[in-house]
């Protein structure tokens, strides 16, 4: 009786420290979906089986330390081998394993099961962004960084969610199956949210798939996980979870965004209009390879001001931006920016950082290019 | 004890020494000079000069880490741009892994397996001479990559293609050369200790007498031989896709970048064993000379070292969890990597027996020993948690893995050597090392080491990534900490080099057997062990070997 | 030959086997992707359909995603971006491939299945993946693909998505040795 | 035959008696205790396989 009560004290001990490492995020996190709850009790299990072993095998290391000093006037003994204790600590090692293994094999299983899913999103990352697409809606949004730059270089003071945060966070809605489809345009880089205990690699010119289904609506925040260059820390993850409704609210209005966004490619634009709007684009998508200020980082990424090539052929400088260069960071944009802001990235860049070319690449002319 | 000197001279021991090394050695015997070190063939002098190359590698690579962790020490960019940060962390990481570790194992090699098994020299004397100074061109080479346009290797010391290939600097090539050179010389040193060990034995020292550290090493050899040429298969590859237009990692010519990280961990894997069994080694040698007790389950540690060697080339792609891989595939080498566990668990068994019932003293050797047990033992328990696959989905790439592999090679690899150092400098120099700072250096490096990699288990996961030169404000205590903790390990290494500096000096005098409780081979020798030993091999029947 | 020179020699000999392996693996792998279905990769030659058993018990859906990589001015277009199929039943479907460039180039998809155990399952009887394709400025092709879900195919698949991404073929006699003489298996 | 499988196998747990390890060292030829140990290897690969194809269902 008296052992039972100090084994509750110990297991209610236990699991107070677990609760309270995890709330003061010294652990994993729980997790809001199914497979997240048993990869943390995986995680638990086997941390538990580790300190069990620690504390027996350095229990017997220091116990051995100390009581066999020789300043205490230890002899040595001679024995030097025991075939049961041997054969002993192999098997009880080995049954442990395999007592682990068991559980470890259902809940890979489940994550490896993404068939019936309800929603299908291509997940691909570019250096440094994630694109998504909401496949079956032809819904498509780049997701950026939204942490303003004064506070990485730590000009201003840093936000609640520093690098956590981005201008368009991948929008899901709960209790229903959703099926990521992982790629790359580049290197690869790997797509991680610990509370969905999601991390799969987007490797370029395959296909990867995972799924979650999220069960409380919330935002959850993630971080590219494999190195996929400069930016590798400026490419988060945000996942904003909710309700079925808002969710179908939110896929009408952004449909009605898009076409809102998209339209207006046959009216004839300004130059204004359209360094205006390239200026935010160019902010966005161009300003970490080529810099805010278009001097780049040669060789690698070459400067944009004052690139007399750039501003000598127009039609180059159009195929570059919507076709991106083959074997280099340069993306092809066609698929990922409406011909709006393909127009107002191209006329923002001849005409910004003093290239004074004056030239206006209108919409039309991009709408022409990627669809005879 | 002892053996039986002068010993009755078999000749066809010394016969057996390649084009007779009392011959060539003559020429170089009154050369003087830095000429005399540049063409040394002796195998205590080109033990040295690695061990001097690998502590300035240890240093430079500290150097490195320590501008990581400076700039870590805060969220926000203060110190160094991304770019910079990504070129330290690529190069601490192939500087140390290249340039620290494996050097210092092949130096000890060079010094102590002749001395361990009573041989005149190393089996190929010239060779051994030259497979070390490919090492300073290789690591010069490495390092002048800094100084090109587009700077040094920046896709960390994996170097995942595409990010290595398509999208790496100019300098790639370089690194690609200077890696090469690395591994010709690791492969020609492994050669080297393969034929010293099974061919120069004194007589009557059958491969069942041999120390743990000779034992663990003709294995290492064996790893290293049969995984080097798949690195240096690998990195040709990638300058074929860099120069020649090859696609073997190009999706857009029908290659697959997955195929590189297979290659690179069939590679990579059993190099992890290669920086970790002289260790094992060098442990088991140590701890049974200050706990004054046979070496418990000796048989058992060889088998043990047999057993992890062969089996770590069924491990490769735990490393590679979260690349996709079919469930299948996963499922096999998360079942053999908690496999892998069983060995590495004897061992530790092993040796905590062995300082049951012992006689134990703690000099500073025996304190590193002892350190290296406890912390490779908690690096192996962050290694047994990575092997859960799902679990290890939430562990992949976050500073969880940087704190376990930190673990198994700073605490554990780095330590062996150091412990190796301050046991075998009587030795080497004829004093002791510095009692007083020796304990310093070891207290302040176990606290440092561990207030610098603990937390980062904490960091990892509370969802760190690796490889990061900024983070996200929950992470700032962890990665304050763990640099300070970094600082103090870091300068704490200069009492190393002071201890070092100060005992090739001078210092008390050490007498042939300079630890009460050893019993090898090397202790019959006067310290400090003379140029040339054993040209004549001692007669070992009757030596009671461990 | 002394005792060392044997061993040295016996050791150089275990590492040129090493290095013949390590030549080795590359198509290996190739071949150990396309038994295993590792990594999504499908058979790289056409094949012929199996006329067997169509499990008209259940139905698959097969999804097509098409992207472009860099440096191509072309857009691939699945024409029927969702299929129901039944296992074993043969189907086609078409692609269109637009260069709106102003010069002829040529390109290759390259194909990934996902998940990557159907990829066992699945036989392309044509396939625009298998060559290169080749189009003048602002040509405009429509091509198909036939293929079949052979009828073992898991239960637990419900969902097949095949993925092509379009890739430049650069003009010139490095780009052939690149697609055909260096990779054993092109997926 | 038996004995050295035995040997082999308790080699790859790490475990040996000191008087089987003595008499394999003296009796047994090295050749034979690679040949054993690689043909378990691939067996103990195979089994594992079995394992994780059948755990795979």
């Amino acid at each position: 009786m008296r052992k039972m009560l100090v084994l509750a004290a110990l297991m209610a001990s236990v699991t107070g420290l677990s609760r309270a490492a995890r709330a003061a995020g010294w652990n994993m996190p729980v997790g809001v979906t199914e497979v997240s709850r048993d990869v943390y009790g995986l995680h638990m299990v086997i941390f538990w089986i580790c300190v069990i072993i620690g504390v027996i095998v350095f229990g017997i290391m220091f116990y051995s330390l100390f009581r066999y000093r020789r300043s205490k006037g230890a002899q040595a003994a001679h024995f030097h081998e025991h075939t049961t204790v041997e054969v002993f600590w192999t098997a009880i090692p080995l049954l442990i394993l395999v007592a682990m293994a068991i559980p470890a094999t259902a809940t890979l299983k489940d994550m490896y099961d993404a068939s019936e899913a309800e929603l299908d999103v291509m997940v691909t990352g570019h250096q440094w962004r994630w694109h998504y697409h909401y496949m079956g809606e032809d819904i498509t949004f780049f997701s950026n960084l939204d942490t303003p730059r004064e506070q990485i270089d730590g000009t201003a003071e840093k936000g609640e969610n520093y690098l956590l945060e981005v201008d368009q966070p991948l929008v899901l809605p709960v209790g229903r199956k959703v099926r990521l489809l992982m790629t790359s345009s580049d290197v690869i880089h790997s797509w991680w949210v610990p509370d969905l205990a999601v991390k799969k690699d987007a490797v370029p010119g395959f296909v990867n798939e995972a799924w979650t289904r999220i069960d409380e609506p919330g935002i959850y925040r993630g971080q590219c996980a494999e190195l996929c260059g400069k930016d590798h820390a400026f490419m988060p993850v945000v996942v904003q979870a909710m309700e079925q409704e808002a969710f179908d609210t939110w896929l009408a209005e952004r449909k009605q965004e898009a076409a809102a966004a998209a339209s207006g490619v046959d009216r004839e634009w300004k130059l204004e209009e359209l360094v205006e709007r390239g200026e935010k684009v160019y902010g966005s998508i161009c300003a970490s390879c080529h810099q805010a200020d278009g001097q780049g980082t040669p060789p690698t990424f070459p400067a944009l001001a004052g690139n007399q090539a750039m501003m000598d052929d127009l039609d180059w400088h159009i195929d570059v931006v919507v076709n991106g260069v083959s074997g280099s960071a340069m993306a092809a944009f066609s698929g990922t920016l409406n011909p709006v802001d393909l127009a107002a990235v191209i006329t923002y860049e001849r005409n910004a950082w003093g290239n004074e070319t004056g030239d206006v690449v209108q919409p039309a002319e991009i709408q022409a290019l990627i669809d005879p | 004890m002892a053996p039986n000197l002068p010993p009755k001279a078999p000749l066809e021991h010394s016969q057996s020494v390649a084009g007779s090394p009392a011959a060539h050695e003559e020429e170089h015997h009154y050369r003087s000079g830095p000429l005399r070190w540049l063409l040394t063939t002796n195998h205590k002098e080109i033990g040295t000069l690695y061990l001097i190359f690998s502590l300035s590698m240890f240093l430079i690579g500290g150097v490195m880490a320590l501008v990581v962790r400076l700039e870590l020490f805060q969220p926000g960019l203060q110190m160094v741009q991304p770019e910079f940060f990504n070129q330290m962390t690529t190069m601490h990481g192939l500087i140390m892994v290249f340039g620290a570790v494996m050097p210092a194992f092949v130096g000890l090699a060079n010094w102590m397996v002749p001395l361990q098994i009573g041989a005149p020299d190393m089996a190929l004397p010239r060779l051994n001479n030259f497979s070390f100074w490919l090492l300073p061109i290789a690591f010069t080479l490495l390092l002048a990559t800094l100084l090109m346009p587009g700077g040094g290797p920046n896709f960390g010391w994996t170097f995942y293609a595409p990010l290595s290939t398509t999208y790496a600097p100019p300098s790639t090539t370089f690194f690609i050369f200077a890696l090469h050179m690395a591994g010709i010389s690791s492969i020609l040193g492994a050669i080297n200790i393969i034929a010293t060990i099974l061919n120069l034995r004194a007589p009557g020292m059958r491969l069942m007498d041999m120390t743990l550290f000779v034992w663990t090493w003709l294995i290492t050899a064996f790893l290293l031989i049969a995984v080097m040429p798949v690195l240096a298969g690998v990195i040709t590859m990638m300058l074929l896709d860099i120069n020649f237009g090859t696609s073997f990692f190009n999706a857009a010519g029908g290659g697959d970048p997955v195929l590189f990280q297979h290659l690179f961990w069939f590679f990579g894997h059993p190099e992890v064993y290669i920086m970790i069994l002289p260790a094992f080694g060098i442990v088991s040698v140590i701890v049974p000379t200050f706990a004054r007790k046979r070496l418990f389950g000796y048989a058992s540690m060889v088998y043990a070292t047999a057993s992890i060697a062969i089996l770590s080339f069924l491990v490769w792609a735990h490393h590679m969890f979260a690349v996709g891989l079919p469930l299948v595939a996963e499922l096999f080498f998360m079942y053999t990597t908690m496999l892998i566990a069983v060995p590495t668990g004897v061992k530790v068994f092993n040796w905590i027996t062995t300082l049951f019932r012992g006689s134990i003293t703690f000099e500073t050797p025996m304190l590193f020993a002892l350190a290296f047990i406890v912390l490779f033992t908690i690096g192996g328990f962050s290694g047994l948690m990575l092997a859960i696959a799902p679990a290890d989905f939430q562990y992949h790439d976050t500073y969880f893995v940087v704190a376990h592999f930190h673990y198994v090679l700073v605490p554990g690899a780095v330590f062996s050597i150091m412990a190796a150092v301050y046991y075998w400098l009587p030795k080497w120099t004829g004093h002791y090392p510095d009692e007083r700072i020796g304990r310093w250096h070891f207290w302040l490096s176990v606290i440092g080491v561990n207030l610098l990699f603990f937390p980062m288990h904490f960091a990892g996961l509370a969802g760190m990534p690796r490889r990061i030169p900024d983070y996200a404000l929950q992470f700032a205590d962890f990665n304050m900490a763990s640099s300070i903790g970094g600082f103090l390990f870091g300068f704490s290494q200069l009492l190393f080099v002071w201890v070092i500096v100060k005992c090739v000096r001078g210092g008390a005098k050490a007498p042939a057997k300079a630890w009460e409780g050893a019993s090898d081979l090397e202790w019959t020798l006067p310290s400090p062990a003379p140029l040339h030993t054993f040209e004549t091999p001692p007669d070992l029947r009757g030596f009671k070997f461990h | 030959m002394t005792p060392v020179q044997r061993t040295v020699t016996k050791t150089l000999i275990a590492l040129l086997m090493m290095v013949g392996f390590t030549i080795a693996l590359v198509p290996l792998y190739d071949v150990f992707c396309q038994i295993t279905g590792l990594n999504g990769k499908s058979a790289s030659q056409p094949r012929a359909v199996v006329s067997g058993e169509v499990d008209e018990s259940r139905y698959v859906t097969v999804q097509f995603i098409t992207r472009t990589g860099s440096g191509l001015p072309w857009r691939l277009e699945a024409l029927n971006r969702q299929v129901r199929v039944h296992p074993g039943q043969a189907y086609e479907v078409r692609f269109a491939f637009v260069n709106h460039g102003k010069t002829a180039s040529r390109g290759r998809a390259v194909p990934s299945v996902s998940p990557s155990e159907a990829s066992l399952h699945l036989r392309k009887v044509t396939c625009f993946c298998f060559q290169e394709q080749r189009l003048e400025a602002g040509e405009k092709l429509e091509l198909p693909m036939m293929f079949q879900l052979s009828s073992d195919l898991p239960e637990g698949i419900h969902t097949v998505t095949l993925a092509y991404t379009l890739y430049p073929v650069a003009e010139g006699p490095v780009a052939n040795n690149k697609s055909t003489s260096m990779q054993g298996g092109d997926a | 035959m038996w004995e050295v499988v035995k040997s082999v196998l308790s080699a790859f747990f790490g475990v040996q008696r000191e008087q089987r390890r003595r008499r394999d060292f003296e009796q047994g030829k090295p050749g034979t205790f690679i040949v054993v140990g690689i043909v378990l290897a691939m067996l103990m690969v195979i089994v594992v396989m079995a394992i994780a194809i059948m755990a795979a269902g």
